[in-house]
């Protein structure tokens, strides 16, 4: 993994404008991401788990700049994304893509694969039969048949369109690709595929994926590292294997300990989140958390607690970290 | 609210045609329709007389085997005439179709797309032309422009292009959103061609129903502005301008104005029901 | 619902202010139509059709009409001209009392000669007739606004005098007004006061609805047998035609749009009345402007390649006849010897060969102008050239305004147009549309034979020698084809049996004095 | 509500000056010169022209007679009527000032209710030969021009059976006719939309839920659907309004009813601007009130939060 950051996100804060009702101009703040630093390196996946809600998709969009930060800088291989002109932006769009949620709604019902997956490739050449290889190429990377270029969107399944996204995303031969709950749509033995060919992709391309996902255990088969998020803030963030055998933040702690999954050894010591994520329009002081918290004490409830680093790569914002290394256990 | 999109686009075409020969409506009105539009084409190679040329000697004549409707006041045969209004009628109901949709889809997309100062500038010029009573606003601009067929085509025209831009922007608005629209962005497609890949095909059904409804609204603007004298002039024969010289003569020649308001009232029940079928075929939420 | 409830009373209540006391039916109250509002009802600023229409009942001058036409004393008994021919004494009838009560007098006639000049009153038609008067122009310039050339002799003898002869003068249709009117009521007395002598009292006048008058009872001539007129404001000719069909009219004057209606009814046959119009009709046709009309042979050829007789029939039901001079019948000096003009399209062809341009190969395109409601008379023209003599003619509808701008500024090349005698005298057709300085010379159609004959016409008071000078200068003008005559129009006027005593004349109708109702 | 409501107000003032902005603009260009119009067969009388436009003030540059427009807006003349001699065009409308609201009001307080009425029979009879008749009849009854049915409604009521005057403005029997023409087309658009309306509700769950719960076919109809279908409704009465005070124009003209729409016609024709401008000012105003208050009506009935930047 090399040092140098392909994806650098410097203290993002994102705010919406938000009228509370048509008849008075009263307007509230809803602070979607909240003061969020993060870098990406090449080859690698950041996964990004959290609730939803948590402000993990708007924290995408900003990096694809479908909307611009309120504060804080992104920085793709050292420049600031986030101030440029139309045409710059067009220049950075060959590097970072995005594969989305939804294979429904994410493919033109009118055009065909062939025009969806050739739409960026047109955007940056104009060589007909260059862009034609390079279709075929990528649907053959994606395991789609080149019998199916000429077909439309809705004669495919649901896995098979987002093969067809993800052969769109990769087609430009992008640095860092966004995946904003890439596969949460889709059935358990299907999601499982995409998830191989996204490795397999990573691994013949070296492109970082940025994993946006609440679901912890597609996070965990794929991500590096990981970083989970609450109300907005990233609350702790470490590699893949600290992250899920030694979380640090009681919220990390809970959301582990929910996880269905059967080769889990922790059963029978699940904990279950009570309570609602507070709103961001108007949130809690104090640590974010603090209102889900079985660990809550006074001070949660007044200062908010900073990303510390509690061991080497791995950091949390907690004033009572998990100390042991057997984490959830413990913490019962 | 989702777009209106996906699911009903979805369709295989075979659907629409299946759904669209099951509407009664659309199945009447399309018949009518195409009768009329016939007629208009190929008709005034058909008519067996000059529908223009003069004969003050033949005037008035009632209809018979040779004026099938009758001469008007200057002997001209009102059939033939009739069939030439009904191609004027469609010349102006379809230009300012033509205006009116490239005109609204490309400034209401322009406005919801990007949004600011070009979305104020649209719909407030919008609202200014909406805050006329329509017709008003017509026989505004077709008394500045004098009378004549393009004046007809401008006036409905500067009339008729808010409806649209209005609709076409609240349709982008809603598909603004969409994934793909976003897809297309971060694949650093220019806005001209988002507008014309993306936004455009999937805003057509609705704003081809607005059309068909449109196409009434427009012939029957024409005919009262012709009625009202500022809308086509001789020696163009329109329906509204037959049925206005016909009017003083209903006592003594009723097939004057008599054929003319059936053309007119025809061809308008024909576009009537043709819209409405087609907005119950097109749009998934009327479904029976 | 509530709310719908309130609405509706709303509504209600508003509905109600706009209706006027509920329209009580007057059995001896006479009504009829105009077209329009009338744009006045003074007599200074008087200067349109319609609002003479109803001024003829309000207001008298020094002559009147007979039921035919002719010209009669009304408020001068008698005039003389002066011994120099320039000017004339009048001798004013006695015993004639204003609406106001007070006396007509020679002051109320200068008075209104003066009103009519001073520039802030915005003088209408009438103005005109006083150019020749001595001193006019020092009034129209502001310089004063004592007319120089009237002269109150006594009471009722009143001197005018003239710069140059102007034989017509006493049958000028003057609308003379009370003096005093503008002491009582202030400067806009014009709606609120009745300021005439005729056998009616302006009453009031409805915006878009109605001007109404009522009867006299003071009139010199006797006071009317009804209590009133009311003009009802009926913009379409046909919808006019259908209230009097439905009772809510008692008299009609029939619009051109709607005579073919009241013809082939046969339940009108017995309640018409007809006239012909005091109009000229002709088809104007510029030399300056279109090259070949400088050609007497294309000239003669545009008039006989028309067929008046089919126009009549085809285009006005009958209600028409062929006219073959510039001089409408029931107008003094009108020539009824002049030989028809035939439509003759084989000569026509012809002629135009002759002059270069054999089936109108090598005429240049031209349009035939006229305004909306005689689109049907320019598209009969412009076909009948066009198939007939081959000739590029295209039709062309304008807006009024403009159109009698460029008209008078001799701007329009090919056109047809009419001219409506002010007064009962050749005079004022020859004068006024064919005479070389006039105005109103449209065609720009020049003559000076003609244009002497017409000033001698001017000074000559026998009116026997005058109607000759005036044939001798049709003459040189239909020889010269400087004009097509085309048609005159019939008045058609419809009259309930129960009503008797209104006349239709060429000048429209009749003061309404003699006009009874009958249940 | 208040704030809201007057935000609107000064929004609408806007549309106003701006309304006034494009008639004036737009009169300047009608082809022909009032002056013209008024000296008729005189205009070669190059003194009388220039005297009448002084009077008339439109010897002085355009923004200079903007501004004496806008004066006389202020001073409630309006300004002086070019056909009229000395009368301000207050003076010339004031008379037919409320007839056209009268006569479109009238006519959208019966259509509103029959059309509703109509359309939910078309919808309970969905598809059957009874909707396809209403429908049908519906769309003939917009589809025959206004001008040729008023003709025809006068020879059988007025002519042929004396039972209402043939035109003219005074009783209420006058207002029959007009209001019977003018209520046609918008009873077909209300019908047609209710039907529309009807069906899309009438197929939702909670009808079918109330049918289910064995409640009677009409009470489902009327107190659930016609309930949800009233605010789609609303929104769709200033364009009624907006189409009425058009169809003024040839209802005025036909049955000869001084209301402003007829005035208006004639003012064009006369190239009377003072008047015609001040009309389509108050049209444009009578208009953008109405459907003000629909607005108004519309946001208090439904007052879903509005997000100004939605979220993805």
């Amino acid at each position: 993994m090399s040092a140098v950051p392909i994806l650098r996100i410097e203290n993002v804060t994102k705010d919406f404008q938000i009228k509370r009702s048509a008849l008075s101009g009263e307007n509230l703040t809803l602070r979607a991401v909240n003061d969020v630093s993060l870098d990406v390196y090449p080859g690698e996946t950041l996964g990004v788990v959290g609730e939803s809600g948590c402000g993990k998709s708007t924290l995408g969009r900003t990096i694809l700049q479908l909307t611009r930060p309120t504060q804080g800088r992104i920085l793709f291989d050292g420049n600031d994304i986030t101030r440029l002109s139309r045409k710059q932006l067009k220049a950075i769009r060959q590097d970072i893509q995005i594969i989305f949620q939804d294979p429904y709604s994410s493919l033109n019902p009118r055009m065909k694969v062939r025009d969806i997956i050739a739409e960026p490739l047109e955007n940056f050449s104009s060589d007909r039969s260059a862009i034609t290889r390079r279709v075929h190429e990528v649907m053959e990377i994606v395991k789609l048949p080149v019998a199916y270029a000429d077909r439309y969107p809705h004669e495919f399944s649901g896995g098979q369109r987002q093969r067809i996204g993800i052969a769109r995303a990769i087609a430009i031969r992008p640095r860092l690709i966004v995946c904003d709950e890439a596969v949460s749509a889709l059935d358990v033995s299907v999601q499982a595929q995409i998830l191989n060919l996204l490795k397999e992709i990573q691994r013949e391309t070296q492109v970082a994926l940025l994993f946006i996902s609440h679901n912890l255990g597609v996070v965990r088969y794929l991500s590096h590292r990981v970083a989970v998020m609450y109300l907005g803030r990233v609350v702790e963030l470490a590699s893949e294997q600290a992250l899920f055998e030694n979380p640090k933040h009681p919220y990390t702690s809970a959301l582990l300990s929910a996880i269905p999954e059967a080769d889990y050894s922790r059963r029978g010591t699940r904990k279950y989140l009570s309570g609602d994520i507070p709103s961001p329009i108007d949130p809690p002081p104090g640590c974010p958390f603090h209102q889900r918290c079985e660990k809550v004490q006074d001070v949660c409830r007044v200062e908010t607690p900073v990303l510390d680093a509690l061991a080497p790569e791995h950091w949390a914002a907690c004033h009572f970290p998990n100390v042991s290394d057997k984490g959830i256990r413990d913490g019962a | 609210m989702a777009a209106p999109s996906t699911s009903q686009t979805a369709r295989p075409g075979s659907d629409f045609f299946l759904r669209f020969r099951r509407s009664r409506n659309a199945m009447i009105g399309s018949v009518i329709v195409a009768f009329v539009v016939l007629m208009a084409l190929f008709g005034p190679l058909l008519t067996p007389h000059d529908p223009v040329k003069v004969n003050v000697l033949a005037s008035w004549r009632a209809p018979d085997s040779t004026h099938w409707m009758g001469t008007d006041a200057l002997g001209r045969d009102v059939f033939s005439r009739i069939v030439l209004g009904g191609r004027v009628s469609l010349i102006v109901s379809m230009s300012v179709l033509a205006v009116t949709l490239t005109i609204g889809t490309v400034l209401g997309m322009c406005a919801a797309y990007f949004g600011g100062w070009v979305d104020a500038l649209v719909m407030r010029t919008v609202d200014i032309i909406f805050a006329f009573p329509e017709l008003i606003f017509a026989i505004l601009v077709a008394a500045v422009l004098g009378p004549g067929t393009l004046t007809v085509i401008i006036a409905l025209s500067m009339v008729w292009w808010p409806g649209i831009a209005r609709l076409t922007r609240s349709l982008v608005l809603g598909l603004r959103h969409e994934m793909f629209i976003e897809a297309a962005i971060v694949s650093g497609t220019p806005a001209h061609k988002i507008m014309r890949r993306h936004f455009l095909p999937n805003i057509v059904a609705p704003l081809i129903v607005r059309a068909s409804i449109g196409v009434g609204f427009i012939i029957m603007a024409e005919a009262t502005l012709s009625f009202l004298g500022i809308g086509i002039q001789e020696p163009e024969p329109t329906w509204g301008a037959m049925i206005r010289d016909g009017l003083s003569q209903l006592r003594t020649d009723p097939h004057l104005a008599l054929f003319a308001s059936l053309a007119l009232g025809i061809t308008m029940i024909g576009f009537n029901l043709l819209g409405d079928g087609l907005r119950d075929v097109l749009d998934p939420k009327v479904r029976n | 619902m509530r709310a719908g409830t309130k609405l509706l009373a709303l509504c209600a209540s508003a509905l109600a202010l706009t209706l006027p006391a509920a329209a009580v039916s007057q059995a001896a109250e006479l009504r009829t139509n105009i077209n329009a509002d009338p744009a006045m009802v003074d007599p200074i600023t008087y200067s349109e059709l319609i609002a003479g229409d109803v001024m003829a009942n309000v207001y008298e001058g020094f002559v009147g009409l007979d039921t035919e036409g002719n010209v009669i004393p009304a408020l001068a008994e008698s005039w003389e001209p002066h011994e120099d021919g320039l000017g004339f004494r009048f001798k004013l009838r006695s015993g004639v009392k204003f609406h106001s009560g007070r006396s007509f007098g020679a002051k109320d006639v200068k008075y209104t000669f003066e009103q009519l000049l001073i520039p802030g009153n915005r003088g209408g038609l009438n103005a005109e007739y006083l150019d020749t008067v001595v001193g006019a122009q020092a009034v129209k310039d502001g310089k004063t606004t004592d007319l120089e050339g009237v002269t109150v002799v006594d009471e009722l003898t009143l001197d005018v005098r003239f710069t140059k002869a102007d034989v017509l003068f006493p049958i000028y249709p003057f609308y003379f007004m009370d003096a005093g009117i503008v002491e009582e009521h202030g400067a806009d007395w014009a709606t609120k006061a009745s300021a005439g002598t005729g056998p009616f009292k302006f009453k009031a006048w409805n915006l878009g609805r109605d001007v109404q008058l009522e009867a006299f009872a003071d009139y010199w001539g006797g006071a009317p047998k009804i209590d009133g007129v009311r003009f009802l404001i009926v913009p379409s000719g046909d919808t006019a035609v259908s209230m009097y069909e439905a009772g809510e009219l008692d008299v009609v004057y029939v619009d051109t749009q709607t005579i073919r209606r009241v013809l082939k009814d046969p339940q009108f046959k017995d309640e018409m009345l007809t006239a012909p119009a005091a109009q000229i009709r002709y088809l104007g046709m510029n030399q300056n402007l279109y090259e070949p009309f400088k050609d007497i042979r294309v000239r003669e050829a545009i008039c006989i390649g028309f067929d008046r007789d089919a126009m009549v029939d085809g285009l006005y039901d009958g209600a028409a006849f062929p006219l073959y001079g510039q001089v409408t019948p029931g107008v003094a000096g009108y020539n009824p010897d002049l030989p028809a003009i035939p439509y003759d399209p084989e000569r026509a062809k012809k002629l135009l060969a002759e002059a270069g341009y054999p089936n109108g190969e090598g005429l240049p395109p031209i349009k035939v102008t006229d305004t909306e409601p005689n689109k049907n008379d320019i598209t009969y023209y412009a076909n009948q050239f066009s198939s007939v003599l081959g000739m590029p003619v295209e039709v062309e509808i304008v807006e009024r305004g403009s159109h009698i701008k460029r008209m008078n500024a001799g701007e329009v090349p090919f056109f047809p147009w009419g001219w409506s005698a002010g007064y009962p005298d050749a005079l004022y057709f020859l004068s006024q549309v064919w005479y070389g300085p006039s105005t109103y010379n449209r065609s720009r159609w020049q003559n000076d034979a003609f244009d002497a004959l017409i000033e001698e016409a001017q000074g000559t008071a026998d009116a026997k020698a005058r109607y000759a000078l005036y044939n001798k200068a049709e003459k040189i003008l239909l020889d010269d084809w400087g004009t097509c005559p085309t048609t005159v129009r019939m008045q058609v006027a419809l009259v309930k049996p129960n009503v008797e005593g209104v006349s239709l004349t060429p000048f429209r109708f009749l003061p309404f004095g003699d006009a009874q109702v009958t249940e | 509500m208040i704030e809201y409501a007057a935000r609107r107000l000064a929004g609408l003032l806007g549309v106003w000056f701006l309304a006034i902005v494009i008639t004036f603009v737009a009169v300047q260009f009608v082809p022909g010169d009032p002056i013209m119009a008024l000296l008729s067969d005189r205009s070669g009388d190059a003194d009388l022209e220039a005297r009448l436009r002084a009077d008339y003030g439109l010897d002085r540059p355009l923004p200079v007679q903007f501004l004496d427009y806008l004066a006389h807006i202020a001073d409630g003349t309006f300004g002086l009527s070019f056909r009229f001699a000395n009368t301000t065009v207050f003076d010339v409308i004031s008379g037919g000032l409320l007839i056209s609201p009268i006569l479109a009001i009238t006519a959208i307080l019966i259509a509103v209710p029959l059309g509703v009425v109509l359309g939910v029979f078309a919808a309970q009879r969905a598809n059957s030969w009874a909707d396809t008749a209403v429908i049908l009849g519906l769309v003939s009854g917009i589809s025959i021009p206004n001008f040729a049915m008023a003709a025809f409604l006068v020879y059988l009521l007025s002519i042929k059976w004396s039972v209402l005057p043939v035109a003219g403005w005074g009783t209420p029997q006058h207002l029959v006719m007009p209001v019977l023409i003018l209520v046609i087309p918008p009873t077909a658009y209300v019908a047609r939309l209710t039907r529309t309306y009807m069906l899309e509700v009438l197929q939702q769950d909670f009808v079918r839920t109330a049918r289910a719960k064995g409640l009677r076919e009409r009470l489902v109809i009327y107190r659930h659907a016609l309930k949800n279908t009233f605010v789609p409704l609303l929104t769709t009465v200033g364009i009624i309004f907006g189409g009425l005070l058009s169809g003024t124009f040839v209802v005025e003209t036909i049955f000869n009813i001084p209301g402003l729409g007829r005035l208006a016609i004639e003012s064009i024709f006369a190239r009377d601007y003072p008047v015609t401008m001040t009309i389509v000012l108050l049209f444009t105003m009578f208009y953008s009130i109405i459907n003000l208050i629909v607005d108004l009506a519309y946001t208090a009935l439904d007052p879903r939060i509005r997000l100004t930047n939605t979220k993805a």
